[in-house]
This record gives C-alpha cells, structure tokens and sequence, in this order.
C-alpha cells in the first residue's frame, strides 16, 4: 500500500552529511586523535611497537567491558565486575601457590566469575532485587570472600615465569592477550547477532514486556547476561594476575568505571544510544589511546584528567547533536 | 545482625596484668604495609589479652572520623589510627581527646590529640635516594611514579627530589592513582620507555611504593628492556622476590612489624600519659635490599620474605 | 521454570516440529475455557467465564470497558494466570504457565497494546521468540526473510522490514504486530482490537487474511469496539459484563443496536445518527496558512471557527499526526504562520502550546500518554502542571484529588479508587484517563488523535457526548480519526494527503464512502513522488 | 453512567500480611538490626549518644544521597557527585587559606556545585550525550581542576577550629550537621511533593515522552534535577572539609557508590521502585547502623563486608518477594 518508506522529496545534501556525521562521529574523533598524535609524536606514538603497545593495553579492558556489555544489552546493569576481577585473581594466584597446575587455576578463577554471575542473575530475577543494589551487595560479599581467603595481602607467585608468559609471550610479533581480545570479541559479536540467544537478549533489553509476550523466557536471558558478564570479568582479573605474577584484593577495582565508560562510550558509535561489542571495543581502544598519548606527550595530571573527560563527552556529544540535525 | 564477629576478634581472655581495650582504624583493609603494622601491634596485645577491634573506613575519611565517634561510644582506652593525615581527622580526634583517649597513629603524623607517630615518610627513601643518584652517576633520566594525595608518598618523593636536586638527572613525574597503581605506572612506564629507547643515556624508575615500582618492572619485561633501573619502598614479599630476580634494583624494606610492636609495647604508657603528652615522631627502621646484600638481608629478616 | 504440560493435545507437536519456514499439514485445535476467574488484589476481573471455540470458527468477544476481555485472552496467553478454571486444547487440559507454553501450544497472540522492540526492525520484531531451526541457535536469517515475506502478502501489504519501528507510523506498527502473530504456524489466533487504529482499508485486508485462515481450520477469537466489522466477520458473539459471559449470540441475528444494547445493557444513540451538536461559531479561533516541515508535511491552510468540531481524515502516513504535532509544538515547524484569537501563535514547545490553551491528545496512548506506573490522579494532573506557568507554585494534593475524582465520574472510569496505578486499567479505560488530562485544562483548541482507539460504544457516545459539550461552550476541536464513521460529529472534515490538506468536506457530505475515494484519489502519482 | 467501582472483595489474610511486609520491608530489617544490637550491646550502642552519634555520622551521605535522588528522580543518573564533593571541599579550603571569610568560602564551594550541575544538565540535554557518559566526563574534568588547583596535594587549614565548629558545634546536644540533615530532608520532601517542579521531576522520570506532550518543560526540569543534584554534593564536600579541617583531591569518591546503594535501597522503602527523600535517609542511615554496629561488635574485615553486602540484599530483597506473593 501507499506507506512510502523514503520521505517523498530528497533530502538537502546537508542533512547527508550530518547523517554520516551522527553515524561515524565517535570514530572521527578517534581518527583526528591519532592523526594529531602522529603529527605530534612521529616516531613514538606512529610506530609498530607503540600501536601493539596500544592494543595491548586496551586488551584486559576489552574484555571486561564486552562482558558488560551483555548485561547491558539485556538492560541490566553490573556493579560486581570490579571485585569479581580481584577476586578470580587472588583465588587463581593462591591456588598456584599450593601447587595446583596454572589451568586448573585459571579455570577455578573464571569458575568464580560465574558462579558470582550466577548469584548475581538470581538475586536480581528470583529476589527480584534492582540491578545496581543486587550487584553492588553481591559485590560487596565478594570483597567480604577475598579477605577471608587472602586476608587482604597480596598473593604474589614464587616463581611466576610460566604464568607470567600468558601476557608476555608473543606469536608474530603480536602478544597473546591482543589475540584473546580479538578473539572473544568475534565470538561476542558472532552470539548478540547470529544467535537467537542473542537476540533474545537485544529484546528483554528493549522491551522486557514484549519478549516475554512472544515466548522469550526473559529471566532465564538475564541471568544468561549476568552469567556472560562475570565470567569474562573474572577472565580478566585472572589476566590481570598474569601481568604482574601476583594478585591483591583491590586489584580489579579500577576496571568498573573504565568499563562502563567505555561501553557506554561505545553505545554511541555507529548506533544511536543501543549497546553494542564493536562499539565497546571503540571506547576502549579510544580511552587506551587517549591515555597512550597523554603519557607520551607528557601532561600535567591536571591536564590528564580534563583531556580524558573531553574525549569523552566530545566522542559521543558529536554524534548525537550530529543526528539531530540530521533528524531536523 | 553480625554478632558472628564478636568471638572471632576481640580474644578476651583475661591475661595476667592490666587489660586495655583499643580501637584500631585501619587505612582499607587492602593496605598491605599498615596491614603488617597493625598485625603486630594485634598479636601482641592479644597476648596481653586487651580487648582489640578494628574497623575498615575502606579509605574514607568520613568512615574514618565515624570509626573514632563509634570507639569514643565504645569507651576504649587508645584509639589506632593509620595512614590518614592525623590533621584530617580532626573531628575524630577531637572527641577522643575530649573523652581522655589518646590516639596512636601509623603514619599519619602527630597533631594535638596524637601524642605519637611512627614516621613513614622521609626517612624510608633517603638511603634509596642516594644509592639511585649514585647509579646513575649524577646524569641521565629518571622516571618518578609519585602519589601526593598520601603523605607517606610525599615524604619519600621530597628526599629523593632533595637529593636528587643539583645533579645532572633530568626528572619525569606522573602521579599514579590508588586504586589501579599497577596497571597505571606500566602504561606511564611504557611511554616513558618509548622516549627513552635503549643507548639514551643511564635510566631509572623511581617509585614512591612497591606497586608501582613493580607495574615498571613488568614495563620492561613486555619491553623486553634491560637497561633500566627500577627502584622501591616497603619491601613487599612481592618486591623482595623481583630484588631477588634482579628485576628490581632495590627496595627499602620498611620494618612496619617492629615498630607495631614497638608502639604496643609503649600502649600503656601511652594510654597513662592520655592525649596531651609531647608529640614525638618514632622512624621506622628500614633496610635497603639490593640484589648483592639479598641474602644478609634474609639472614636478618628470616620472616619478610 | 515452566511446570510442563500436562497433556498435549495432536495438534501441538505439529506446531513444534513446524518451523517458520513451511505451515504444518493440519492447523487447527478446538479451545474449552471452563470457569474462568481472575481476582486483581481486591478487584475481580473474571468470574467464572467460559467460552468454546471450533476449529475455523471466529469467536467475537464483546464488552464495555473493563469487562475482562482482554484479561481472558491474556490467561489464554499465559501472560496472566487463572485464579480458577480449566484451559482444554482438543479436549486435553493444559497448564499454560508462560507465554512460552502458549507460543508451544500453538497459540498465536496479537494484544490490545503494542508490544514491539522499538529499536529493532519490523523483521527483528516479527522474529523474536522464534526457534532456531540450526543447530548452536544460530539464526536462519534467509529462512525468516522469506516467511516475513509471505506473511506480507497474506495481508496483501508490504511491511517494512528494515526499519527500526519506532520511525514507523503507529498503524505501520500494528502492521508488523499483526504479522508477528501469524510468523509461526498458528492452530489458533487471538486477536485484541488489532484494527483499532486502521482505516477501512487496511481493515479490509485483515479480514482477508481471517478468511484464509479459518478455511485452514485456524480458529479465531477476535476482540474489537467496531461493532459493525463484528457483525460482519464473526460467526458467534459473546458478550461480556463485569466480568462475566452474560451471553451468546450467533452473529446473523444481531444488528448493531441489539448489540450495543447487550454490550452496554441501554439505549446508546448511534453517532451516525448524531450530527454536530450545536452550530459552530463564525469567529475564527485558529487560522493556519502554509503551515509545514519538509518532507513530511507541506502548505497546510485551514481555518478553525470557534465551538467547532473539525475532523481530519487520512490515510496511514498521510500525515495527520504529523500535522497535529506541528499544530502544539511536538515538531517544531519550519514553514508558515498560525494567528490564535487574533494573536499570531508561534509554537516552539508544548508548553507554550498548552499555555495558549492549545491542547494535543496523543495517538499512542502507553507511550505518549501516560505514566503508567503512576496513579490515575497524578496521570490527571499532569497537563495542569505542565500549563502552570511558575515551576515554584505550590501543589495542592487534596485539590488535585478532588479534580481527580470528579474526571474519573464524568468519564465513568473503571477503577478502584483516584490512587489506582493506570497500568492496571483497562485499554479503553486507559484512553478515558488520557483524554481527560487534557480536558481538565479547559483548553480552547483540543486537538484529538484517534480520541476512541480501544474505547467501548458506550464510552465511545459518552466522549463524543463531552467533545459536542466543549464545542457548545466555545471549544474548539480537531478531531482525527481512522473511523470514519465518526467523523459524523464533525462540522467539517479536512481530507490530508501526503502531508497537506486536499479537500475540505461539510458536515453532511462527510460520508463514509465520500471520504475514503477523497483519501485515495491520484493515490497512485503520491507514491512515485 | 456512573463509575462502576467494584465492590471490594474481602481477601486472605495472608495476602493482607505480605502487602504489609512488602511495604516495610526494609524498615523491618532496620528495627531488626536495632533490636539486635540492642541486645548485644546494651550499654554501647542503645544510648542516646550513641543514636546522636549515628545520626551524625548519617548527615553528609544524607545530603549527598538526597541529592543524587533529584537526578534519580527525573529519570538520570549522576557520576560526578564525589569529584564535585572533593573539588568543592580544595575549593573552600584554598580560599580560606588565602584568609577568605568563612562564609565566602563556603558559599563558592556550594557554587562550584551549581556550576558543575548546570554543566552535567547542559551536556544531557543540548548536547544529548547520555548521562552516565556526561557525568562521568564532567567528573573526570572536575578532577582535573581539583589538581590543577591544588596539586594533588591535600589543603590543610592553619587554624581550622572556627570552620570545625560547624561539625563540631552542638545546639541542644546535638550537632549542627544532624540539624542541617534534617532541614535539608524537610525542604527536599516538600520541593517534591508539594510544588509543581516536584511534580514535574516525576513525570519527567516517569514518561519523559508523556511529560513533554502535557506541557512540561523537560530538558529544563531535567537541568534543574542535575543542579540540586551537584549543589548538595558540593555542600557534602565543604561539610566534609568542615570535619577534617582539610580537603583532599579523592576525598570526595567514596560518597558516589555509598550514595547510590542509599539511594537504590531507599527505592525499595514504602514504594515500589521509585525513589523519594524518606526511602533514602532511611537507606543511609541503615548503612550507619550496620558501620556502627560492626564497630562496636568488632568484626572482622571480611565479616564486615559480608556483613554489608548482605544487608543491602536482604533489606530490598524482602519487601520485592513480599509484594510479589501479595500480589500472587
Ligand atoms: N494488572 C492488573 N491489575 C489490576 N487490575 C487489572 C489488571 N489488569 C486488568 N485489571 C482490571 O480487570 C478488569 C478487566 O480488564 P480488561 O483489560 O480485561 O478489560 P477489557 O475488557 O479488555 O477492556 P477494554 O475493552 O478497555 O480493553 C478491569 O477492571 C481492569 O481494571
Ligand atoms: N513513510 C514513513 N516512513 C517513516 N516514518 C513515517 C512515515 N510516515 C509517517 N512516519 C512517522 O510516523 C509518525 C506518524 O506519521 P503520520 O502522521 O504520517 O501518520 P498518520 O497520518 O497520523 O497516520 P496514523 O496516525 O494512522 O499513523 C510520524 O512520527 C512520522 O514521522
Ligand atoms: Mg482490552
Ligand atoms: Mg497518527
């Protein structure tokens, strides 16, 4: 019939522009970043050893924020992810500490992260506890679970080499973490949408009344998403322990704003306002970036600060004044 | 309810002699140096069965004062507090001093109502100082990992700049934050040594506690750089080992277990001598470990490592 | 989870083994509902219903407002549980504890409200809570492609596929909800007032479908207010009252006033028999000229006389709720001028809109319309906090429950008490409390968009009883409406097409059929333009 | 046709007994603890100047809490509290420092508030940036000024007993800080329930779509929301700074997730998920009482956070169970 989807009349060439403006506004400002920076600092921050530096660094942030991005998309909200980072890593690094070999420990650590998700599903679904309260609680017993195993000491190995090859060991030049990076994120991606799993999850986190009205067993998605998201965080606290050969109870504690920021961040990239890994790999990287070039341009921490919190607002504020004008 | 905790803590088993109950503010439970601290002055007064509690402000001023009120309700006899500057915890000191109740703290200063301090600043860093300018022999770069929001931090980072004043080193300083010290000094580390490659003249790492001094080490591993001294305080099992490892160039092991002790020994008469005796400022005895004096260092302090 | 199914009945393995490529052999499942009840904290909803359904029959349930319609198809669903009774597929009891177990049973919903993910597409939406036919669940996308399309030309329109529906006209959505319903090979659909806010002609194409399906043994329970369509397409009618069956009717011998007689348990005067109430003013409260924001709408000239009821017809899209927006500042407009009692009036916000006394009643009435976690008197208030000029003014509780109540008797609301969460209203209900939020701001301009989408005859009567009161005290009201027939309380209606007013028809001429050939005329060159 | 109101069935008592749990769920856990600890301690912690004591302690995360439930309100959310609280606190104190009057001082930190909110509000509605990722950027910069001002380094008063006297001054034996609680608490309260910008903030968080269609002037009232918010966190601050006589660059964060735990928690108090004043002072104060009684009990560390954790799960878990049987 006669809805025409194209607006009748085309569109002024402007409002084009604006549209791809909206679309790729995020990543604009991260290639002016990395242009400016490579005029700056030609050969320190353009070269080879500095971009894999850089990926490198974004490598255990990527991960923890892409497993937040599944809570996220089922429209929840994780505030554990901090204290279950520490808390894999502490029981990782003590378990190597009584002799058990480093991939059973690596997996008993990511054990917890699920078994947090898991509590974390529950008490939100079942308790029917909000989100930010349930995980902050359960957060807090996390912490409350580090002490009593660890005592608040940090638990650092006697002779860390092998473990410590995890994050140090390189295939072609390009060290393991970046592959595990690039690695999960395909599968992430591949799940929130090749799966119907995945687009289970997009829907309870759109409308929960709708997908549970079409047969989608809404709880059993979230906890799925609380599942996904503490393991991955325990992941990465485990790695975390590889960087350094040890773990301590507050270890994980910094990744909870980065994460939120850079998946928020993310959600602005290429989409308008939904979730998403590429995006989420976007603001971390951004962030990494920014961060790489603060230190190589050597600011004052004042300047640290203000530079990182413009970064964001301007990544995101770009695009979404862009689609507006768009729209208008 | 918590009651769970009651028994766990306070041993209160009468020993002989007078029996004191003390309030003890931690830092965050996490601060592995004042942790030590305060797990010697616990095991000793236990021994002397006193009543001991201790709270965890998870390094919240706020807590921190709050933690005091709560001891001053509690009627202890001295109240332990630790790391936060005594002058920002006025309000807590205040109450306590108005109750009669001294307060001991663990480097956070002497003030009116803080009769006593174990100094963990200054004195820490000087040897440390000194061997660092003598490595480099007076020239060449050096990388500080600073903390000035802590006062311990900012002591040690005043020597070392004393000492360091007046040589040819040319100095490069980045503020770590806490949490996430680690992770931060390895990226300012990483930059850093993409300013200074390899044959860029004498290099070293300087940092105002173990942690970040360990993030330079592991820097410089997926650097693959040797070339770079690294340099820290507190001597951590953690820091000792990569001394032992050649990792890190030295650490100055801060004898915090001692003078734990040391102060709970002196308790009493602290508690007798209330809270407007003269202030007096205990340093702590520390031992600069380099990888050639390792094993001496073990042969004295069999129980660091 | 889910408890599990007790029994199942033949036709439910078809349903599962089908997969949304290809419809199963034999569709079809008679349906018992014996007993029903449902109690909402102190409120009952059902009380002991019971209805039966053949297979290929079409069940038509009328009711006022609140009667428990929706209620019962909502049990049926599983969205809500049934204090007590008994649901039998071909004679075999089943437990239908989730929407799941419904979607397994081969029950196929469309509800009275939209429920679509707003940011997914129209095929993302039609697929959701499907089953992977791949192993892993990965999705076949070819596959649903495919069936979206065919469930298009069953309904002889193209959806839009690829758009996020949000972007979409509301009767666009309801395109894509209604094809959502029939994605999965269904034994069984219900369907709550799906064509509540289309014109006849998308109507017309539902009803095709509905004979395509009951020829395949689907059988059909259908809910609607448009009495007329009722009688046409149902073989049985039952009538619902307080929740309760208080009787059943084969269609061919009922006519609309017996019906509505039944429905309502009185004497309701038909609108079509009820020309405009009063004659309008001459003096011109609102002249629009030019009025427009590219592409959508463009040169829009009308005048709007004083006490006087203009309507406005149209097609889906054509753009009347766009022109509406324009009229209160929900769009900001970028073409023409607009003089309110010979003011010039420049709506930049709705605030300043409503400030003039210029109200918009919106078409969407859980998304644009209310705070449905909040109660009906603070949903009531809204609109006179929204005109207060000093945010500093003080609110007065008692006062706005004093109002409160007195709306929710003027439209005889269903509700248990002023402090009732809208959320647990009625649709039809609902839509009472919306229009009365404005109304309570005796506003001089009311603009109305489908004021009676979900509203029962009786209710339907009554608010165009209160439109004709406002317009003889010197009200001036826009109507929009997808029903033509309504449109006979008009004085006037303007006829929009592709976003711009083409004709203006007196209240006489005003007829069903004149209106739909003016909407249509040179349908064609608008959709290459 | 008159209202057909339905005749109110009579119904189990049972059903009766679980709405009233629902509803004081929270605070049945508070009297609980009381009553506990009451017991366990007669003689510490059920004195007068015991509750003097913990009421006290409650102030400065009341008003900062309060104020986070403005933006709650209106549907936001607001990351920058505790970098506004700790850049307020440097700002006050450098100014007296540099012999401002108390007053002044006071009175620029609470501006700094202003500021700060009015900048949060700006990049959420003109820019449209997300507000998670507009506070958290504001916040970040507002760090940056805290060290571009201060260093880093943390500001001590030469002779801070006159600013002391603030928190430390008692009228009637109780201090200054629980009266300014109190006043605050009432003025919140009445500003929304009792005037049209209150009302308005609901709406507004309630269907911001709804909101705008009947006149209210969103974006504005959401401005608004963001500048109480940040003025009560920058009156936090001073009035921190009025406890320890000094500010520090980080004195301020601990505040954002305690805020938000009182806030999320006092959602759960009376109402079912909305936030208003009442519910969060009661969160805030059953945080105090669980910090007191752990002080007074002497628990051990992991104790403590167990402790904690389980409080803020049980406290909203209890009433969320509960409505849902009732509803049932
Ligand atoms: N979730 C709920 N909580 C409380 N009461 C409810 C709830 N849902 C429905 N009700 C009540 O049950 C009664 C029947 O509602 P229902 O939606 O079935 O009416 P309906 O026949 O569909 O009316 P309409 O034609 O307006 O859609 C109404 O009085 C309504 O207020
Ligand atoms: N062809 C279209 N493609 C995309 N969006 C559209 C299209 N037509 C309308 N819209 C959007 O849908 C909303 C309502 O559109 P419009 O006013 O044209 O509908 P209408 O004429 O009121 O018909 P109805 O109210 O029955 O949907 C507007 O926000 C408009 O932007
Ligand atoms: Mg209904
Ligand atoms: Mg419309």
């Amino acid at each position: 019939m006669i809805t025409t989807l194209q607006p009748p009349i085309a569109q002024p060439w402007s409002a084009h522009l604006w549209q791809r403006l909206g679309r790729y506004g995020a990543l604009i400002m991260l290639a002016t970043l990395i242009v400016v920076m490579s005029v700056l600092e030609p050969d320190t921050f353009a070269t080879g050893s500095n971009v894999v530096n850089v990926l490198n660094q974004s490598a255990l942030s990527a991960v923890i924020a892409m497993g937040l991005t599944f809570t996220l998309v089922t429209g929840e909200f994780d505030l554990s992810i901090g204290s279950t980072a520490s808390l894999a890593g502490v029981i990782a690094c003590t378990l190597m500490l009584d002799d058990v070999s480093i991939p059973l420990a690596i997996l008993a650590g990511v054990a917890v992260g699920v078994v947090i998700g898991l509590l974390n599903g529950l008490v939100v679904t079942v308790l029917g506890v909000n989100a930010l309260v349930a995980t902050l609680g359960i957060g807090t017993v996390a912490v409350g679970a580090n002490y009593a195993i660890a005592g608040g000491l940090p638990v650092s190995l006697r002779d860390p080499d092998a473990f410590l090859q995890i994050s140090l060991g390189r295939f072609a030049g390009i060290p393991y973490p970046v592959y595990i990076m690039v690695g999960l994120a395909v599968l992430a991606w591949l799940l929130l949408n090749r799966t119907v799993l995945g687009q289970s999850m997009q829907a309870v986190g759109g409308n929960a009344v709708a997908a549970s009205l079409s047969g989608i067993r809404v709880n059993r998605v979230r906890v799925i998403g609380f599942v996904i998201c503490g393991t991955l965080a325990a992941l990465t606290g485990v790695l975390l322990a590889t960087r350094t050969g040890s773990a301590a109870v507050s270890a994980g504690d910094t990744y909870l704003l980065a994460a939120f920021a850079a998946a928020f961040f993310g959600s602005a990239v290429l989409r308008d306002g939904q979730f998403h890994i590429l995006g989420t790999i976007v603001g971390v990287v951004t962030v990494a970036v920014g961060f790489n070039a603060i230190a190589l341009l050597g600011m004052e921490t004042y300047w640290q600060y203000l530079f990182q919190g413009v970064v964001l607002i301007v990544g995101v504020g770009v695009g979404t004044v862009a689609r507006r004008r768009a729209a208008a | 309810g918590g009651s769970p905790g009651k028994d766990s803590d306070n041993g209160s088993d009468k020993g002989a002699g007078k029996t004191y109950s003390i309030g003890i503010v931690q830092f965050a439970s996490s601060d592995e140096t004042s942790e030590t601290a305060i797990k010697a002055y616990v095991e000793y007064a236990q021994k002397q069965g006193w009543e001991v509690s201790k709270v965890d402000p998870q390094g919240s001023v706020d807590k921190a004062i709050s933690a005091m009120n709560d001891y001053v309700q509690k009627r202890v006899d001295a109240i332990v507090a630790t790391v936060f500057p005594s002058d920002s915890l006025t309000a807590g000191v205040r109450a306590a001093t108005a109750a009669g109740i001294p307060v001991i703290s663990f480097a956070g200063g002497t003030a009116a109502g803080v009769p006593i301090n174990m100094d963990g600043g200054r004195p820490n860093a000087a040897e440390g100082a000194k061997l660092l300018v003598k490595d480099l022999g007076s020239t060449g770069n050096l990388l500080v990992l600073g903390y000035k929001s802590g006062l311990p931090c900012l002591g040690r980072e005043e020597q070392l700049m004393d000492t360091v004043k007046g040589t040819g080193i040319q100095v490069t300083r980045n503020e770590v934050p806490i949490p996430g010290q680690v992770e931060a000094a390895t990226r300012f580390t990483q930059a850093w040594l993409a300013k200074h490659p390899a044959g860029s003249g004498p290099l070293a790492v300087w940092g105002c506690f173990d942690d970040p001094a360990l993030g330079a080490v592991s820097a410089l591993r997926q650097a693959g750089r040797d070339d770079v001294r690294v340099y820290g305080i507190n001597g951590t099992p953690a820091a000792l080992r990569a001394v032992k490892a050649g990792d890190l160039r030295a650490t100055a092991f801060v004898d915090v277990a001692a003078i734990g002790l040391a102060i709970a020994q002196r308790t009493p008469a602290i508690i007798a001598a209330g809270p407007d005796a003269k202030p007096e400022d205990v340093a702590i005895p520390t031992f600069l470990v380099t990888t050639e004096n390792y094993d001496e260092f073990v042969k004295k302090y069999p129980a660091a490592k | 989870m889910n408890r599990a199914i007790q029994t199942k009945g033949p036709a439910v393995r078809d349903a599962e083994e089908a997969d949304p490529g290809q419809r199963p052999r034999r569709l079809g499942v008679s349906l018992r509902m014996e007993g029903i009840s449902k109690q909402f904290g102190g409120a009952r909803a059902l009380d002991g219903v019971s209805i039966s359904l053949a297979p290929g029959e079409i069940l038509a349930l009328c009711g006022a407002n609140g009667a428990g319609k929706s209620t019962l198809v909502r049990i049926l669903a599983g969205a809500e549980q049934a204090d007590s009774g008994r649901i039998l597929l071909d004679g075999g009891e089943v437990q239908i504890d989730s929407p799941r177990t419904a979607t397994e049973l081969g029950l196929s919903f469309v509800h009275q409200e939209l429920n679509l993910v707003p940011k997914f597409t129209g095929l993302q939406n039609m697929a959701m809570g499907l089953r992977s036919t791949r192993s892993l669940g990965i999705l076949d996308r070819k596959a649903l492609r495919a069936r979206a399309g065919e469930v298009g030309e069953m309904l002889g329109h193209q959806i839009v596929l690829d758009v996020p529906v949000e972007r979409l006209p509301v009767a666009e959505r309801w395109m894509v909800s209604l094809g959502r319903g029939l994605m999965r090979p269904a034994h069984l659909v219900a369907l709550d007032e799906p064509t509540a806010s289309f014109t006849d002609e998308e109507a017309e194409r539902l009803y095709r479908v509905i004979e395509q399906l009951t020829a395949s043994g689907v059988g059909i329970l259908y809910i609607s207010h448009r009495l007329e369509e009722v009688l046409r397409i149902a073989d049985r009618i039952c009538v619902m009252r307080n929740g309760s069956v208080v009787g059943s009717y084969g269609s061919e011998s009922l006519d609309v006033r017996t019906l509505t007689h039944h429905i309502v348990g009185r004497e309701v005067e038909s609108i079509e028999r009820r020309g405009p109430a009063a004659p309008s003013g001459e003096r011109v409260r609102l002249s629009v000229r030019g009025l427009g924001r590219p592409p959508r709408v463009r040169a829009v000239d009308f005048d709007l006389h004083e006490g006087e009821i203009l309507g406005i017809a149209g097609l889906v899209g054509s753009g009347r709720t766009e022109i509406a927006r324009l009229l209160v500042g929900a769009d900001a407009a970028t073409e023409g001028e607009m003089v309110l009692d010979g003011e010039p009036y420049r709506a930049r916000t709705p605030h300043e809109a409503i400030r003039r006394g210029v109200c918009l009643v919106p078409e969407e009435r859980r998304s644009q319309g209310l705070v449905l976690a909040d109660s009906i008197e603070s949903n009531l208030q809204m609109a006179a906090v929204g005109a207060t000029p000093r945010m500093s003014a003080v609110h007065r509780p008692r006062a706005s429950r004093r109002i409160a109540r007195s709306l929710i008797e003027r439209f005889a609301v269903k509700s248990r008490s002023p402090k009732e969460a809208v959320h647990r209203l009625s649709g039809g209900n609902q839509q009472k409390v919306v229009v009365g939020k404005y109304v309570r701001n005796e506003p001089s301009v009311l603009i109305l968009d489908e004021p009676t989408v979900g509203v029962d005859v009786g209710a339907r009567a009554e608010i165009y009883g209160i439109v004709a009161e406002l317009a003889a005290t010197g009200t001036s009201v826009l109507m929009i409406s997808s029903d033509f027939d309504e449109l006979a309380v008009c004085h006037r209606v303007l006829v929009v097409r592709g976003g711009t007013v083409v004709a203006s028809v007196e209240g006489a001429g005003a007829t069903k059929d004149r209106l739909t050939q003016l909407c249509f005329a040179h349908v064609d060159d608008q959709e290459i333009a």
